[in-house]
This record gives structure tokens, sequence and C-alpha cells, in this order.
């Protein structure tokens, strides 16, 4: 039977070399074509996953230990659909958004390769060290994504992700450490049922460790600080990449460990701890992107107040009877596509307005409502995702984590999200009403290529159909 | 006191001292320096952790080898980026840390 | 899938779909885009008709489809839904056509009939939604969908009053949402069935009942604009005249009222509220809304905010027949829905004539616009006097059935309730008339947009929609008791929702 | 269906006199449009019933003894009024306006004569109510428009007064059909039911404290609307009690107290007001609601003694026939003064009706005065001997007050155009001289025409001759009262009430306010959190407190 797991990182690698040979415009059409080879590749995973369950695959034909183990479950396969989906218009996005920027477009395909390929190979990964050189690679992508139009802005803040990441990495890197010091093996098969069988406290440690590495990987309020200007400041494709699908990553580990490898020692204390700083993070970063004056910079400081809703997620789950967890542990997964296609949508489309407008304030994209609706259209729909309403895939994970919250009794989770979900709305609006007013008619305004904005409007849709067809992300999940 | 013990416990320092010294030294330069202290530091108690029962145990080498490689290349992305800053600023630091003490000119 | 599982989809599909391809016409295709929308609600009003005709003969129109486990999107065409679905669509027809007069030669109009379009088929979705879930679902895409049609204009005013618009209901679907997925928790799927279904709850749940009940209340009062929730509403104003016309006087607010009629009646069951203690406040909160919304209608001179809050004093007429407790009192509030609907269109396309066709906005510049627009006046003027309750027009036939169910439920205070609203009714309408019929006119009009023309007053697409609507005034009034009238059909809703106790 | 040609005709008439293009047609027709009522009122037969159960709630018309009997008069008065009109508005610019309200309302006050269910008589009684005030205010000017304002609020707080009554009532007899719904709530009803409906009604029969809008309205309207109005309108009032209070089943003390009182005191107030006027219809008007106490107080006789019922019941209808057809030539006979001038023929011709209302021999007056009075004997103590000596004196009161009336119509101006006005106007004179003996019981008619029944209805008339004329040799003038009486109090005390600030709560706030302070202060906060050591801490921090949990576990 056809593989199709390592096809995944490798497709990646391969175009993203060919692309750094070729240059960017044979390097483009190669990219897009590998993506949707790629697309097909992780949807034959899915199919084969729901048929046959957890699947593994040992590199060059050499097993644990010493070897590399692939793997692929439900979670690992919705990641990965949902990595090659928000890439694949995103990809069209950006060979329009580029035009006429061959410098920065130089190494944009093969860092987006590379940084393709090290998600792909994160998520199916199973063992904790392959985890972090990938987590590792990752990094080092993505801040180069960052740095890729140059300028003190971009650089700074490249500086900034790339210090953090790598205090992330190292701390997680020891946790690692200290596990195999303490069991002997990194596998998370392996390793599973050992630390359930017993735990000492320097695997207390270590979870601790990695955990908060990931954490600050994942801009978790308040270890935020790198997020905004890194994700507001880069090129548009660039933070729709970063805000949609990196930091999910480290999100997908976090769950990974916490819900796998970790399981008997987490607690429910430890949870509600998690919790905390996920509200923190919702109505921090909603009350912030609130304040903004720049567009991207309201987008990006909505990435923060929703990656606090993933952490909602630990207080829900843990420690709850299995239909609460399973309703919450769903709603988290849900959040994390939802979240993942409408803020593609919302960063693209922020790109193009302030492409068109030539401003990058949001006072400046005032009659974008009549010049490209299309692209407002798509903005809204985004929003209408992270706003939580229905009929979104943001609501259908919002309706799950509002049931659990109802069902375990813990009301102040649902005041998190419903305060959250307002002032959501209100960021949200203040962009659609600054849209609508009227604006001279001798403002400058740039034509839009239509690759431009259908990739957005097709994301958009995405992250609004997700709350249709919510059960199939299910039964993929599901499929152990 | 085990040598892996003795191993462990000089990583650790290690990394704490990386650590504090990743947070706290504005200059880049200095922080670049301190992540590859913390490096090591996680490096030596891997290293420890290979002699485990008086047989080596290759998995760990094979870590710190690859994690040699990571960190080598993590770090010549920051200094290539910190290059850049110095070129653009004039400086070696992050502007929220305009005010550090530190003095360390290159 | 046969073809009555399709059917509500079709429904909802033939508003959805024209809205969708005007959004992608080019703003220039003005004919296309009209016949779009014709055609569109043509078509829809048949469905309608079609389904009418089934759901009397006992037919059942179900559409089943599973989003999450446990949560599913029903649409079903039951009696209650189809006085809400034929209501909008008919509604749909005549302010698309009010509208294709009303924005001649204003720009936008592909937004605007886009979101036009959406926001009826919201307003369908809301009427046909079969659980809480599909309702929220609609509530809410009704709420996003308006949000445009408010702040059309562009102004400053409009995009404050959007953001009011925006705040409370928002709020509103916040706590709706929060009483859903508490009650889905407590019972499961919320299917809305005749009679209720969460009487099985009782007793160990009822204090979590009464704060759900609470909590959806609050969350739907918004949109049905019960007092103290109802301040975004005359701010709304500021909307186009047919947006105000079917939005604010049918659409937004008939679907709040819409879901405090399902919660009580088909989700609680009117017993089971009964019991709970649950109806007694909603009563009282709809009886303070009535006079309070009159009393602030009294101080308006601006006439379509006048018109505002005369709808949230007259559609809370709805929520107190429902909060009483009787078939009676179900016939009259649920009637007014239909009722509610047509006076109120008539009299904002009305309002809208006045201001398209000569410029007047306010009451104090009406002075004899009766003897310039006497056909746009004669049907505000039915309007009015529905609104004031006097037969043979619909408003009164709700005012008896109220009565009446006043009266069986022993709740004579409601009579009084009626009595003084009948009054500040008239207080607020009959100034209105008398400026505008004995009043002479002393200096020019404000700003005359369209000349009179061979004896016509205005536009042939702005005369047509409020007269038909007023003559609709007259007809469900005067015929009430024949068999296809509103009122029989809400005493069929009626004696489905009571079957339980009715001897 | 005959019942539809006549109820609807007036308003189709109506619409097409609106029309420009059908319009000279029907104002041709338009004085007619009674025609076809009244042919209907004489042939239809006994216990008429049509049910039309599609209409409204369901609605019922029909023709019962009192309705025939209120539906011939009413229809007289329509036809002469509409063929005075066609006349006396024949240089109005805005007739057309005038005649499509005096149709509708014609409509109205026809439906109020058939209806016989709840709905279809507020219906047709509001129908009625609302076209009038089209009559009341057509002459324009400050005066009728004050005139038009006190009708509209009076009118719609009866018709709120009126439905609540009916609501109450309909909910306890749970039936809104006529016959059953008066009968079944003869037990056990709410003294507020029979309140409301008394009140609702009493404010179109002119009731005192509600009557305020009587003396500004009647006067103020065209003439032939004032004689349908004082006429045939006012007299709905009445009929309303008929149909909706438990006449004959029930004895409601209260009420029926309470409308003997008010009806008595109305007959003098009337009658002590109507003096001072200065204008012939405002004096005229006073008449009638001295007249229309009588009335009212016939009404609550009934109530307080059910059994008497088959005996007042044809009284008051005699009662209002001769009331009705005699005010309604008084009010046009005013209108021919003005216009005609007022020769010797006109005088003897209101004359007659003046006679009538004061209840001298030979009259209609005496037959209804005497068949009431007869009526009225069952009464209890108190009642009977307070009635004994008070209706003689009102009789020599509403004498002196039609002797003022004849003096101050006397000395109207003249225009000498009004000759088409006198033949409809002669037309009603021989109905109000003929129609009360056709309508009279024999016993009545044997009595009136007796030695003592003559003398007792002649003597209070040389009162009156000897009195007027006294007063006229001394030129009494007497003071003034306006019209309207206690509506000038209340219109300065709603002047007063107008100069207090209304109090304006709820102004919209705005829900954003621009960024005060604390906020921007806040939003500091997001540098700080920006700083290495301080995010770094804030790491390890929760680096500790996450291992400790753990830990703990």
């Amino acid at each position: 039977m056809f593989d199709p797991m390592p096809w995944l990182i490798l497709s990646p690698l391969i175009w993203a070399t060919l692309a750094f040979v070729h240059g960017p415009g044979r390097g483009g059409r190669l990219a897009v074509a590998c993506l949707i080879l790629q697309l097909s590749l992780a949807a034959i995973l899915a199919q084969q996953v729901i048929a046959g369950g957890v699947r593994m695959y040992a590199v060059g034909g050499w097993g644990a230990p010493l070897g590399i183990d692939l793997m692929a479950d439900g979670l690992s396969t919705v990641m990965l659909l949902l990595t090659q989906t928000i890439v694949l218009p995103l990809a069209f996005y950006a060979r329009a958004y580029f035009v006429g920027h061959a410098n920065s477009l130089r190494y944009f395909w093969p860092l987006t390769g590379y940084l393709l390929a090290a998600m792909n190979a994160l998520f199916l990964s199973s063992d904790v060290f392959n985890i972090y050189v990938t987590l590792e690679l990752l990094g080092l992508a993505a801040v180069g994504l960052v740095a890729l139009v140059g300028g003190a802005g971009p650089i700074t803040a490249a500086m900034r992700y790339l210090l953090a990441t790598l205090l992330g990495s190292s701390a997680y890197l020891l946790g690692v450490a200290l596990l195999y010091g303490v069991y002997g093996s990194v596998s998370l098969v392996a390793l599973k049922p050992l630390i359930a069988a017993d735990a000492p406290a320097t695997v207390s440690l270590a979870a601790a460790l990695m955990l908060l590495g990931l954490m600050l990987k994942t801009a978790l309020f308040p270890f935020h600080f790198w997020l905004p200007p890194a994700h507001g400041g880069a090129p548009a494709p660039v933070s729709a990449l970063l805000s949609a699908l990196v930091i999910k990553a480290s999100f997908y580990l976090i769950l990974r460990l916490w819900f796998d490898l970790f399981a008997p020692i987490v607690s429910i204390t430890a949870a509600q701890l998690l919790g905390a700083l996920g509200a923190g993070a919702i109505l921090w970063g909603s009350f912030l992107a609130l304040r903004q004056t720049h567009l991207k910079m309201l987008v990006a400081y909505s990435t923060v107040a929703q990656v606090g809703y993933l952490f909602l997620l630990f207080p829900l789950a843990t420690g709850m009877s299995a239909e609460v967890a399973e309703s919450a542990w769903q709603g988290g997964v849900l959040q994390v596509v939802a979240h993942g296609l409408a803020k593609a949508a919302m960063f693209a489309a922020a790109g193009a307005m302030i492409t068109a407008t030539g401003r990058d304030e949001i006072s400046g994209i005032a009659g974008v409502a009549t010049r490209i609706p299309l692209t407002l259209f798509a903005f809204a729909l985004a929003g209408v995702t992270i706003m939580g309403l229905p009929p979104s895939g943001g609501f259908a994970a919002k309706w799950l984590l509002l049931g659990a919250a109802l069902a375990s009794e813990q009301w102040w989770w649902i005041v998190v999200m419903v305060v959250g979900g307002l002032l959501s709305a209100a960021y949200v609006f203040k962009v659609l009403r600054q849209a609508f007013l009227p604006v001279e008619e001798t403002a400058s305004f740039q034509l839009l290529p239509r690759m431009l904005e259908w990739p957005i409007l097709l994301l958009a849709l995405a992250s609004l159909v997700l709350g249709l067809v919510g059960i199939e992300v299910l039964s993929l999940l599901g499929a152990a | 006191m085990s040598s892996a013990l003795v191993y462990a416990l000089t990583g650790a320092a290690l990394f704490v001292l990386g650590m504090a010294g990743l947070i706290l030294q504005p200059h880049l330069l200095r922080k670049i320096l301190a992540f590859n202290i913390m490096g090591s530091g996680i490096f030596l108690m891997l290293v420890g952790v290979a002699q485990r029962a008086g047989t080596p145990d290759p998995v760990p080498q094979a870590m710190v080898l690859t994690g040699i490689v990571v960190a080598i290349a993590a770090t010549a992305l920051a200094l290539a980026l910190a290059r850049q800053l110095l070129d653009m600023n004039g400086e070696m630091r992050l502007p929220e840390e305009k005010t550090g003490k530190d003095r360390l000119d290159v | 899938m046969n073809f009555n599982e399709t059917l509500p989809l079709l429904v909802l599909l033939s508003s959805l779909l024209p809205g969708l391809i005007i959004f992608a016409l080019p703003d220039e295709r003005h004919g296309l885009r009209s016949l779009i929308n014709m055609v569109g609600s043509t078509l829809q009003l048949l469905l309608i008709v079609y389904m009418l005709r089934g759901v009397m003969h006992g037919e059942e129109y179900i559409y089943h489809f599973t989003i999450l486990p446990g949560l599913d999107l029903v649409f079903k065409a039951d009696a209650l839904a189809m006085l809400f679905v034929p209501l909008s669509a008919a509604l749909w027809f005549l302010t698309t056509l009010y509208a294709i007069g009303y924005l001649e030669g204003s720009p936008h109009r592909n937004r605007f009939f886009g979101f036009f379009s959406l926001c009826v088929t919201a307003t369908i979705g809301v009427a046909m939604a079969g659980n809480l879930f599909t309702f929220f679902v609609f509530y809410e895409l009704l709420t996003l969908s308006t949000y445009p049609l408010v702040v059309h204009r562009g102004t400053e005013q409009a995009m404050r009053a959007g953001q009011v618009y925006l705040t409370y209901t928002l709020g509103g679907g916040a706590l709706l949402l929060v009483g859903i997925v508490w009650l889905y928790g407590l019972a499961g799927q919320v299917e809305f069935t005749h009679g209720g279904v969460l009487a099985v709850l009782w007793p160990e749940y009822t204090s979590q009942l009464r704060v759900i009940f609470f909590l959806l209340i609050a969350g739907l009062g918004v949109k049905a604009a019960l007092v103290p929730l109802h301040g975004w509403l005359p701010l709304a104003m500021v909307a186009p005249a047919p947006v105000s016309a079917l939005l604010h006087a049918v659409a937004v607010v008939k679907a709040g009222v819409f879901g405090i009629v399902r919660v009580v009646y088909d989700v609680y069951g009117v017993e089971f509220s009964q019991s709970l203690h649950l109806l007694m406040p909603l009563a009282v909160m709809a009886s303070v809304t009535i006079i309070w919304g009159s009393l602030r209608a009294l101080f308006q001179d601006d006439l379509k905010r006048r018109l505002a809050y005369s709808t949230i004093s007259q559609v809370s007429y709805i929520a107190l027949g429902v909060a009483i407790f009787g078939p009676m009192a179900t016939v009259g509030g649920v009637v007014h829905l239909v009722h509610q609907g047509i006076m109120k269109i008539t009299l904002f396309f009305c309002a809208g004539n006045y201001a398209e066709t000569l410029g007047v906005h306010k009451i104090s510049e009406m002075d004899g616009v009766g003897r310039r627009m006497p056909w746009t006046t004669a049907a505000f003027t039915v309007g009015a006097f529905g609104m004031i309750g006097l037969p043979p027009l619909a408003g009164f036939i709700s005012k008896w059935y109220l009565g009446l169910g006043a009266l069986e439920a022993q709740m004579p205070w409601v009579i009084a309730i009626l009595l003084a609203s009948s009054l500040l009714n008239a207080a607020y309408f009959l100034p209105v008339l008398y400026r505008a019929w004995f009043q002479p006119r002393t200096e020019a009009w404000p700003e005359e947009q369209i000349p009179m023309q061979n004896g016509r007053e205005t536009a042939w697409l702005l005369l047509v929609p409020p007269l038909a609507t007023a003559v609709a005034t007259m007809l469900v009034g005067l015929f009430a008791s024949s068999t296809l009238s509103p009122l029989t059909w809400a005493k069929m809703i009626a004696a489905r929702e009571y079957l339980y106790w009715m001897p | 269906m005959s019942l539809s040609v006549f109820l609807f005709l007036p308003l189709l008439l109506a619409s097409f006199v609106l029309l420009p293009a059908t319009r000279h047609i029907s104002m041709l027709l338009a004085p007619w449009a009674a025609l076809p009522g009244l042919v209907f009122a004489l042939v239809a037969p006994d216990a008429y019933m049509l049910d039309l159960p599609w209409l409204l709630l369901g609605s019922r018309f029909g023709l019962d003894e009192s309705g025939r009997l209120f539906l011939v008069f009413t229809t007289l008065l329509w036809l002469t009024a509409g063929l005075y009109a066609r006349s006396y508005l024949a240089k109005d610019p805005r007739q057309h306006i005038f005649i499509a309200f005096f149709l509708a309302t014609l409509s109205g006050n026809l439906g109020v004569c058939l209806a016989m269910d709840a709905a279809s008589f507020y219906l047709t009684f509001a129908v009625m109510t609302f076209a009038a005030y089209g009559l009341v205010v057509h002459e324009g000017g400050a005066e009728a428009r004050r005139a038009g304002k006190v009708y509209l609020i009076m009118a719609v707080l009866g018709e709120a007064l009126l439905i609540a009554g009916l609501l109450l009532l309909a909910g306890s007899a749970q039936t809104h059909f006529l016959p059953e719904m008066a009968r079944a709530t003869a037990i056990a009803m709410p003294s507020l039911t029979y309140g409301l409906l008394f009140f609702g009604f009493g404010i179109k029969a002119g009731v005192p404290l509600l009557h305020m809008w009587l003396p500004l309205a009647h006067p103020v309207a065209p003439t032939p609307a004032s004689a349908v109005l004082s006429g045939a309108m006012i007299k709905v009032g009445l009929l309303g009690w008929l149909r909706f209070l438990p006449l004959g089943e029930a004895t409601v003390l209260t009420l029926g107290t309470v409308m003997l009182g008010l009806g008595l005191f109305a007959a003098f107030f009337g009658i002590v007001v109507g003096m001072v006027q200065r204008q012939p219809k405002t004096l005229l008007a006073y008449s009638s609601i001295s007249q229309m106490g009588l009335m009212t107080l016939a009404v609550g006789a009934g109530l307080l003694l059910p059994k008497a019922w088959p005996l007042l019941l044809p009284a008051i209808g005699l009662y209002a026939l001769h009331h009705g057809l005699a005010k309604g030539a008084l009010f046009l006979g005013v209108g021919v003064t003005q216009r005609f001038g007022c020769n010797g023929w006109v005088m003897a011709g209101l004359l007659l009706p003046a006679l009538a209302l004061a209840g001298a021999p030979f009259t209609s007056g005496a037959l209804a005065k005497t068949q009431l009075k007869v009526a009225l004997t069952g009464l209890p103590t108190p009642w009977l001997e307070l009635l004994a000596w008070t209706l003689p004196l009102a009789s020599v009161g509403t004498g002196l007050l039609m002797a003022r009336f004849l003096l101050l119509t006397s000395r109207e101006s003249k225009q000498n155009d009004g000759i088409g006005l006198l033949p409809p106007w002669f037309g009603l004179l021989a109905a109000v001289a003929a129609l009360a003996w056709v309508q009279a019981d024999a016993d009545t008619v044997a009595a009136v025409l007796s030695g003592s029944g003559l003398a007792s209805a002649a003597w209070p008339i040389f009162v009156i001759a000897l009195i007027s004329f006294t007063a006229w040799r001394r030129e009494w003038r007497g003071p003034a009262i306006p019209p309207g009486d206690v509506l000038v109090w209340l219109e300065r005390a709603a002047a007063t009430l107008r100069c207090v600030s209304v109090p304006y709560p709820f102004r919209s706030k705005r829900i954003f306010t621009a960024a005060p302070v604390s906020i921007s202060k806040v939003c500091s906060m997001e540098k700080i959190l920006c700083a290495w050591p301080l995010v770094g801490c804030l790491w390890l921090f929760v680096l500790v407190a996450l291992a400790c949990v753990l830990l703990e576990y």
C-alpha cells in the first residue's frame, strides 16, 4: 500500500530546494503544483487513517530507537490536512502578492518549503527528540520568513522571535533530556506506559519545561510579546502562514504532551493555571486588538486572543467526565482548524486591503467596501469565524467548549468566552465599520488582480463551511 | 555522587546561567552566547545520561550531535540578523532594551 | 432525499442565491439585478404557497442535517413557521419593489440588494428553524446581514447607529448562546415540539431552567426590543426606508419575538412555563415595554423615530400574548405577528415616500402632505388606525383576542394596558394625521425630488407597495374569520399548542 | 344581498366622490344614499338576521324592534340632511370632501343600527365616529380645529373605554353575538364592565362631564352635519346602552342609580347652560344634552326596574324618535334662517319642533313625555316623587330654552339664497308632526288627546310664554358661559401642565466613549509586557508554578 507519510515531508523539501535553485518564477509554479500534490497526499492519508486507524512508518526501514518512526493518528492527520489546505490558496495569493517584489520573493518559496517540511515532519514525528528538531527547523524557517523583506522593523521582530523561539526550544530540549534520563526512551509510544507506571519528580519538571517552552512558542499570554511585531510586520502571506499554522504546530505539541504523554501526571490545578493564562490572553489580546491603529497589528493581537481560546480546552477537558472531556477536546481542535483558516484569510485580506489602498492604518481603508467588496466580504466572513458566530467553524468550536464548560459547571470560562466573543466582534467591526465609510474619489486606489482576492475568499469560505462539516473533521479526529 | 549526577548538575547550572543571560542581557551577542551556553548545558546532561549502566548508549550521542547542528544553524541565523540590526540601528540590541547598562561595543 | 425534505431548503435558496448572484454582479446592471430579485422572490412566494397548502393538509416538511454529534440543523415547516414565512416572503417581494424605486440613482445598490436578500434568507431560516440551534444560527446571520444595511449610507450617524446596533444584538446573541448551550447540556437536542419538551426535567432542574429561561428571553428580548433592551431600534432608523420597513419593523424584531414564541410554546411548553411561574414576569416586561414605547413615541418629532418607538410598543403585544396563559391570548399574540408586520411596513413605506418624494422627515414638516400625496397618506392613515386598534383593521383583531385572553387568564389589568396603549397610539398618530390631512401648507417642501406628474404623486414603485399593504391591513381584519386568514391560522396554532389541556 | 347594498353603497359612493372621474355622477346620487336604508327599515321582515361568519370575528347583522325604529328615524334624518346639504353646500369648492365624509359617516351610522355582534358594532361605531371628524372640521378655521381636536380626543377616549368594556363583556359571556352577550352576563358581572360601557357610550350621548365636545362640535359643523350629529348620531350612544346593558334582565343598582341621577342632572344642566348661550346652534347642542339626559334617566330606571322594561323600551324609542326628528328639524331650520331669512312661514316651521320639544299638546313631544311618564311610574319611592315635580320643571325649562332659541334665530341675518333648503326641511317637519303618532301606542295617544292630558301638556306652555314674554320685555341677556363650559378649565389646566418641562429620561448614551486616560494607561502595560527581563521572569515564574502544580500531584 502506498504510504504518503514520507512524501509529505520530502515533497516540500524537494520543491524548496528546486525553488532556491530556479528562482521565484518557476519555483512558484513548482510549489503550487507540489502543494496540490501534497493536499491530495494528505487526503489519501486521511482516508487511510479513517479506514485503518493509526499508521506507523519507519523511515528507511530502521525502527526506533535508532531510526525515525513516523506516526499519523487522527489529530496529526487533521493538522496535516489543515496545513496543506491553508498553504495551497496562500501560495496562489503569494504569487499575486509578491509581483514586483522580486527581492523578497527570492527566499519566500524556499523558506516556505522548508517551513512546510518541518511542520509536516513535526505532525508526523513520533518521538520527542525528533519533534525538537522539527520544532527548531520550523522556528528557524519562520524567523527567516519574518525577516524576508528586510528593514529595521521586520529584522528586529525576527530577532526577537528567534530569541524567544530558541529559549522555548531549549527548555523543551532540556525536558527531553530529563525524560530520557529517567526512562531511557524518547518514543511517544514507549514513554506513555512508563510515565503511567511511575513518574518521579524529574518527570514533572521535564513536563513543566517542555510545556512552558511550547507555550512561549505558541505566544500564550503573557509570553506573546514577540508575536504582534513579528506577525504584524511580515508580508501578508507570511503573516498568514505564521499566525494560521506555525503557532498551531507548537500548540499541537502541547495537546500531544498534555493528553498523551503526560496525561497521567497533569492535574486539574495545572489545567486551571493554563486556562487562566488562556483567559488572560483572550481578554488582554482582544482589548489590545481593539486599541490598535494598524490593520495588521489588530489582526496579530487577535491571534493572541484566539490562542487563549485554545488553552481553555485544558481546564475543560482535564479531570472531567469522558463526555465533557471529549466535547472540550473536539471543540479545541475545531478551534485550531477554524482559527487557522480564518486567520489566514484575515491576514491575507488585510494584506490585500493594504495593497489596494497603499496605507496600513485602519483609518486608511475607508472606501474598501465599494472598491474591493470581495476582499472585504472575505474579511467579514473570516471575522464571523473569529467572533464565533454561526454557522462558522469558530461557532461550532465555541459551542462545544461552552457545552463542556456548562456541563462541568465551570461558569467562569463561560463568562470569559462570551466576553471574548463580544470583544472580538468589537475589533472585527472596528475594521468593517471603517471600510464602509465613504472616501473621496481622488484617493489613490490600486486595482487588485483576481488571484489576490479569490484565494482569500476561498479560505474564508472554508472557515465558514467548517461549521457545517464539523462532523467530518471530528470523525477524522476520532479515528484512533 | 555518581558521575551522571555531576554531569547533570553541571549541565543544569550551565542551563540556568545561560537562561539568565538570555533573559537579562540586553546585548544581542551576549544573548546569542547565552543561548549557546544553555545548549551546552543540555548537551552535557545528555552526554551524562548516555553512560548509564556502564555501557555507552548511542541514542543520546546522536541527539547531542543533532542538537549541535541545530544550535549552530540557529546561532548562524541569529548572528546574521544581529549584524543586519547593527548595520541598520548602529547597535546590537532590541529597541525595547535601549536602557540597558551593558556597554559592550563591537 | 425526497421533495418534501428539500422544499425548506429550496425556499431558503430562492432568496440566498439571488443575493449571492447580486453580489457578483457589477453595480450598473440594474435591470438584471431587479430581474433576479423579482424572480427570486416570486419563486419563493410560489414555493411557500405550495408549502402552505401542504401544511394545511397535514404534510410535513422537515430537513435534517447533522453538523456535530448531537447538533443538527433542522428546518421544519410547521404551522407556526408557516405564519411567519409567508409574511416575510410576501413583504420581501413588496419591499424589493419598493426598494428598487426608492434607491433609484443611489450608489452601491448591488451591495444593498445582496444583503437584503441575505436578511430575508436569515429571517426565513429563523422562521423555519426546527430547533434552537438552527434558530440561533439564523438569528446571528440576521444580525450580521443587517449591519451593512444599517450603515449603508456611510454617514457618521449611520456608523454610530450600526455600532450601537451591534453592541446590543451581539450581546443579546451571546446570552442566547449561553442559554441554548446550557439547555442542550441539560436536555440534549432541543427540537421544537408542540407543547414543549422540557417538562420531563421537572422538578430537579427547576432553578436551572428558570435561569436558562431568563438568559433566552434576555437574548431574544434585544431583537424583540423589550424595554430596557430596546435602545438600538430608534437609532437604527438611519437606515434607508426599505430597511426600516422590512427589517426593523418586521424581520429583526419579529425574529426576536418569534424566538420568544418558540421558547415559550415549543421548548418549555406553555403549561410548563406557567408552572415555573415564568410567564408573569414576561407579561410585566411586555406591558412595561408597550407603555414605555408609546410614551417615548409621543415625544419624537422625527417620523421614523416615532414609528420606531411605536414598533417597540407594538411588538411587545406579541410577547404579551405569549405571556398570558390561555389559547385566546395565544391567538392574539401570534396573529399580531402578521398584523403588526403589515401595518408597520405600511407606515414605514409611507414615511419613506414622504422623505423620498418631498424630503419630509419630521412630523412638524408634514402640514398639508395629505393634499399633495393623498394615496400615500391614505395608506398611512389605514396603518395608523390599525395600530390604534380600530376595526375593521388588523390591529383590532389582535387586541380583541389579547383582551379576551387576558380575561380568560384572570389578568384584567392587561385590559388596562391595552387601553392605555390604544390611547397613546391615538395620541401619537392622530396629530400626524391631523397635520397631514387638515393643516394647510404654508411653505415649500423641504426637498421635492419627485414632482407631481399628471396626477401621480410619486413614483409607481413607491406607491404600489404601501397601498398593497394597506389593503392587506384592511382585508386581514375584515375577513379575519374566513378560512384563509392569519387569524384562522393562529387559531389552529393555538389549538395545537394547547392540545394537552384544552378539553 | 340587500344589506350590503345599503351599508356599502354609501362607502362606495364616498370613494367615487373622491375620484375626479366619477365625482359628478356620484355627487348626484349622494343625497339619496340613505334611501335604500329607509326602504329596508320599512320592508324588512320581522326578526331579520344575517350571519356573515367570514367577516371580522364572525359577524351578525339583524333588525329587531328598537333597531328598526332607530333605523327609520336615522335614515330619514340622513336623507333629509343629504338633500339639504346639496343645496346648502352648492357654492363650497370642497363640497365633495364633505360629501365623502358624510357618506362614510352615514354608512357607519346605518351599520350601528344593524350590527348584532360586538365587533361589527364597534366597527361601525368607529367608522361613524372617525368619519364624523371630517364633518366637524369641514368649515376650517381655529374654532373648527379646536372643536375637532376636542371631538377627536373624546372620541378616542370613548373608543378605548368601549373596547375595554366590550372585551370584558365578551370575555365573561364567552360570545360576542348580541342578544346572548347582553343576556348571559346578567349574572355577576363586575360593575367595572358596565361602568366602562356606560361611559364609553356616554361620551357619544353627551353624559355630563363627558359632554364637552358636543357644544363645540355640533355648532361648528355645517348645518346638515349638525343635524345628523345631534339628531341621529347622538342616539347611537343610547342604542349602545340598549344593546349591551342587561336591560330587562337584571337589576344593576349602582349603575341604575348613577344613570338616573346623572340623567336628571343633565336634563337641567343642559337647560341652564344652554340658556346663557349666544349662538342658536350651541344652544341646541345643550338642549340635546338635556334631552339625552332624560333618555339616560329612563335607561337608568330600566336598570333599577327590570320588570318595567317592556314598558320603558318603547317609551325610550319613541322619545328618541321624537327628539331625533325635532332636533334635526331645528338645526336645519337654523340654516334656513341664516340662508333664506326668517319670514313668518319659517318661524312657524321652527315653532313646530320647538313646541314639540317643549311637549306642547298635539305634538310628538307630548306623546313621548306622556309615554315615558307612564313607563316610569314603577320606580321606587324617592325617585318617583322626585321625578313627579322635576320632569314638568324640565319641560318648562326646555320650553324656555326653545323660546330663547327662537329669539336668537330671529336675529339671524339673511342672504335670500336658500330656497333649495326648504323642501327637505318641510319634509322633515312633516315627519316631526306625523311620525310619532304612528309609533306611539294607542293608550298614550288616547291619554294625550284626553282632556287632562291636553291640560297637563298645555299649562307649562302658558308658563313658558309668560316668563319668556317678561324676559323679552326686560331684555334679559343673562351671564355668558363659554361653549364647552368645564372644557375651558381643563384647557387652562392643560396649558399650565404643558409649561412644566417633560422629563426626558434615558437619553441614549454613547456606548464607547472616547478613550479616557485610564485606558491609555492600561495600554502602556503592554509595553512593559514586551520587556525581555519581565517576560523572562514571568516565564520562569509560570514554569516554577506549573512544575510545582505537577509535582504536587
